[in-house]
């Protein structure tokens, strides 16, 4: 019956988003950021932990969603891993053009992130899929926290 | 299973909504999101087209054919609007866009027109976004208290708390929903009113839904103020309606400034029109009246009485099909209700719900519903919300039960 | 008597309009009251009646099919109107109800919001009540003072006096039309933008007019303000539109609170959409806004360059046939002018004459035009009004000024 | 050409409207009311003069309007002289449903008036034929003035 929503809900979206694997605070972490889509309620949070570099090197959310948001959370706290702000930036554009678009820019990073590319048929659920990145773009605007400001 | 629906001639019906014979990704549209907005009947859509075809022009202002026509069909949907509610006279009728705007001219002329810092309105915990946030607005700009009478477990009013509140604090205004959009709670208006009044407090009824399912008598609820938007009910977009009593209106400063709605304009000082004229600033929905006018004309030459019929026992047998469905809650248990069914899923997220639901051509509405308060108060983020019109049918409520069955095996 | 009349085919547009070929009393309908509200063209009636038949539900927050469509549809409105006024960005359109809405809505949202007591608005004397009240009831709750720039004796506005204005007083905002609905006089919108700014204040300018008869782009115009009416433009009633700098847009606190409106919504705190959203309160009028798109269309498809060129040869016809009646007065002569002429005639009040041009099938209107401020400034109670769109024709001329000789002798 | 329109300006309105008779303020008065058409900007003020038993002995009044509205004013300040309270709103009303519906009751003083019942095929100008009658009526209900008022 639901066979023409197997590309919005491949098994790793339903697995991801039943059983995630980053969903949870950071102990210690440099920055955190906030997304909300006031006309649904879905609400994430991204903590980010980075290294001396300044690449990322921890990513944990909290995430009120459905299963999309919460898969696209969780894959993306290891998509990320590894890469500076530009990079970042770069990739949270790439991700947000195949989500809208079903096209995909040639990025490497963007692999692990194509069980998603199914949203773009399914217009109202592209936010789900860009709440946690939204989240993320925050946490890279905001000014770095000290780790004594966790808990 | 009861099976006692009402003997309206639902195929007749339906077909005079043309849009329920589209089908959405192949399959037949099951259209379950009229809470949120109705389908229009064909009368609706044709009496739109007809003036803008063969007799539309600005009113009030016109001295040729064309105006003095177009004026009489909006003046007749004042009239229509004032029968449909009951209200004592037509000129306590205003058109606004919308339910939101109707409450926020009632805040903005009434609240900081009439109220005084440190009185206090009164809502509910049950209340949409639109009669909430324009008396936060009130509150902070102008010093008033801000209320909330809690409801109970089962999702009614908690009518103990609200006579305590009303009795214990300075309250001017009580606002509060005529049915809940999520909850499908029927208020007792009336009471409500009573209450409000013994204490010396005007009362606000949010009609939005409540005039979709059922007779309304503004004059027996004995309320102050009463709003709907016209969409919901078989309407267009665009046009909404705000009903108080006259002296209140007369009382009110106007909300907006410009054609219309003066009495004489110099740059010193403008005097205002009398009621309702002075409330409707500007070029009107004309057209969304007349719209409005047909809708009305369709709801009452079907009646009210069968409309609510049919809609108790699609309520009844929506409560029972889906109460069958295990890992499957009902949100809100009110004894009296209209024709809204909120629910949620064990271990699917109600946009994951409503994303199958559609892929099987059935439309319903997911998340907060405008009511993120009463989410908090229930505990939970979201509902997915099946809700029903005069055209909706048994066998569409028992093709969502047979869904969300699938949809449960889906996400298991 | 000049003949460049443009190569519209305007046969075949006026097919576009049934309403064109209605009779009133008898006799083919002759409107010349489009600056009141301008008859619709097919185009856009059909939109309104395909999206009721075919593609309807309420937007922003529906998981399902026809939500997701319809929300396609009135965005795509937004950008259409983005483009049709040369607006920067999409997020900076904000739909209305009406012009006078748009005005009200930065009355109480940049006025009260943003500016402080002691500073000026600064309009003319040639302003629609719409462009006028507003700014009175926010100098009466908000202590901000009211200017007002005179016209010349042609109905121009006055630049010295303009310019001296902004230089002697503390003038936050300007509120200037774009184009007299009764004088027809197109004022220099980019002329009063430079000048408002090289003293430090905003610009609105009305366009309610000006926008039907010629191409507007805001940011040429350097405007920080413009505001229009969709039910002119050959849309629909019940939409108008606000384009503000996203700057303001995003200062500026919110004027109606509801659904759509907010971020999140708490009893204690609410917090806003951002723009455009922050400003559309409830449930949009997202049939009007469908049918505005189709205007846009429409007009676009004939071209601003046809359509003004059109309607320049009917008023210099206009003008120069209505000069040769003795008795009439032509009230305005300002040299750069729109679709709109208004006169007055010895011995026969602006009524009468409307009362017998009706009854020619002529329609015109007459009274003050929402403009008591101009009538008293120019010495007069009321004008007759005829009014050009770009339907009109060159005949229809004629037969106005044929009857108008009628109606002096009748009234001789 | 405008034969149908004959029943509106019959030829005492057209002459009425004109030369009215009564246009003029009345040097001593007793009381006075104004109305007002918003939406087109007529107004009318009416001064009124009552005998000894209280009712009507003169009529005067200023208007701004079209020939309709000059004509009912002149004719109403005829028709109402010897006029009590109770006898002029039995008038007024009797005269606005012959000029919204043109059916007239039985009202002797309603006679002089017929001329205007040819307003009732013209929505949009009863208002002009009434406006008179509405000031009329505001001057029965203000408070009487001095006659030191007048000037
Ligand atoms: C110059 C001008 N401004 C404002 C308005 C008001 O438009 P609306 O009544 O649609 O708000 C009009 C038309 O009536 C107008 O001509
Ligand atoms: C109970 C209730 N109140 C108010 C509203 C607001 O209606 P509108 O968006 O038409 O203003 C709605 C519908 O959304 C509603 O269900």
């Amino acid at each position: 019956m639901f066979e023409d929503v197997a590309d919005l809900y491949q098994q790793v979206i339903l697995d991801r988003g039943r059983h995630p694997r980053h969903a949870h605070r950071l102990d210690r972490f440099d920055a955190t950021g906030k997304g909300d889509n006031p006309m649904c309620g879905d609400r994430v949070q991204v903590w980010v932990k980075r290294d001396d570099a300044g690449a990322i090197s921890d990513v944990g959310f909290e995430a009120r969603g459905c299963a999309i948001c919460i898969a696209s959370a969780d894959l993306m706290a290891e998509a990320v891993i590894g890469h500076d702000a530009p990079g970042l930036r770069a990739l949270s554009d790439d991700f947000a053009q195949m989500v809208r678009s079903g096209q995909s820019a040639s990025n490497a990073a963007l692999e692990q992130l194509k069980p998603l590319g199914g949203v773009s048929d399914f217009p109202s659920r592209v936010k789900c899929a860009t709440l946690p990145w939204q989240a993320l773009m925050g946490a890279l605007d905001a000014p770095d926290e000290t780790e004594a400001a966790h808990g | 299973m009861k099976d006692n629906f009402s003997p309206l001639d639902l195929l007749a019906l339906r077909a005079d909504f043309p849009i329920l014979s589209e089908t959405v990704r192949g399959k037949p549209l099951v259209f379950l999101d009229s809470a949120a907005s109705a389908q229009k009947p064909r009368a609706v859509i044709e009496a739109m087209r007809d003036a803008m075809e063969h007799q539309y022009a600005n009113i009030h202002r016109g001295l040729h054919w064309m105006s003095e026509r177009t004026t009489e069909a909006y003046e007749n949907a004042r009239d229509l609007t004032a029968i449909l509610i009951g209200a004592p006279s037509r000129d306590e009728i205003v058109f606004t866009r919308n339910s939101t705007e109707a409450i926020n001219l009632v805040a903005h002329s009434y609240g900081r027109g009439m109220m005084h810092r440190g009185q206090a309105v009164l809502i509910s915990e049950m209340e949409h976004h639109a009669n909430i946030v324009p008396w936060q607005m009130l509150r902070d700009a102008h010093g008033i208290e801000l209320l909330v009478c809690p409801i109970t477990d089962d999702g009614d009013l908690d009518y103990v708390a609200y006579e305590r509140l009303l009795a214990s604090h300075r309250v001017g205004l009580v606002a509060i929903t005529h049915m809940s959009n999520v909850l499908g709670t029927y208020t007792n208006g009336a009471r409500l009113a009573a209450i409000a009044h013994a204490h010396g407090a005007k009362i606000l009824l949010d009609g939005s839904q409540a005039v979709v399912h059922r007779a309304v008598d503004v004059a027996a609820l004995d309320a102050d103020f009463y709003v709907f938007t016209g969409h919901k009910l078989y309407g267009p977009t665009g046009i909404g309606v705000l009903w108080a009593r006259a002296e209140l209106l007369d009382a009110m400063p106007p909300f907006m400034g410009g054609g219309d709605m003066i009495g004489s304009v110099s740059f010193e000082r403008s005097t205002w029109a009398r009621i309702p004229h002075k409330f409707e600033a500007g070029t009107p929905a004309i057209l969304e009246a007349i719209g409005l006018a047909a809708a009305i004309r369709y709801v009452k030459a079907i009646g009210f009485d069968e409309i609510g019929a049919h809609e108790q026992a699609l309520v009844d047998h929506a409560l029972a099909r889906l109460s069958d469905i295990e890992g499957l809650t009902i949100i809100g248990r009110a004894q009296d209700r209209g024709g809204v069914v909120s629910f949620t899923m064990r271990g699917a997220h109600a946009h994951d719900v409503a994303t199958l639901l559609d892929r099987a051509g059935i439309a319903v509405r997911a998340g907060h519903h405008c009511a993120e308060p009463l989410m908090r108060r229930l505990g939970i983020d979201s509902t997915a919300r099946a809700s029903f019109a005069l055209y909706t049918t048994k066998e569409e409520i028992d093709f969502l039960a047979d869904t969300l069955l699938r949809v449960r095996e889906f996400f298991a």
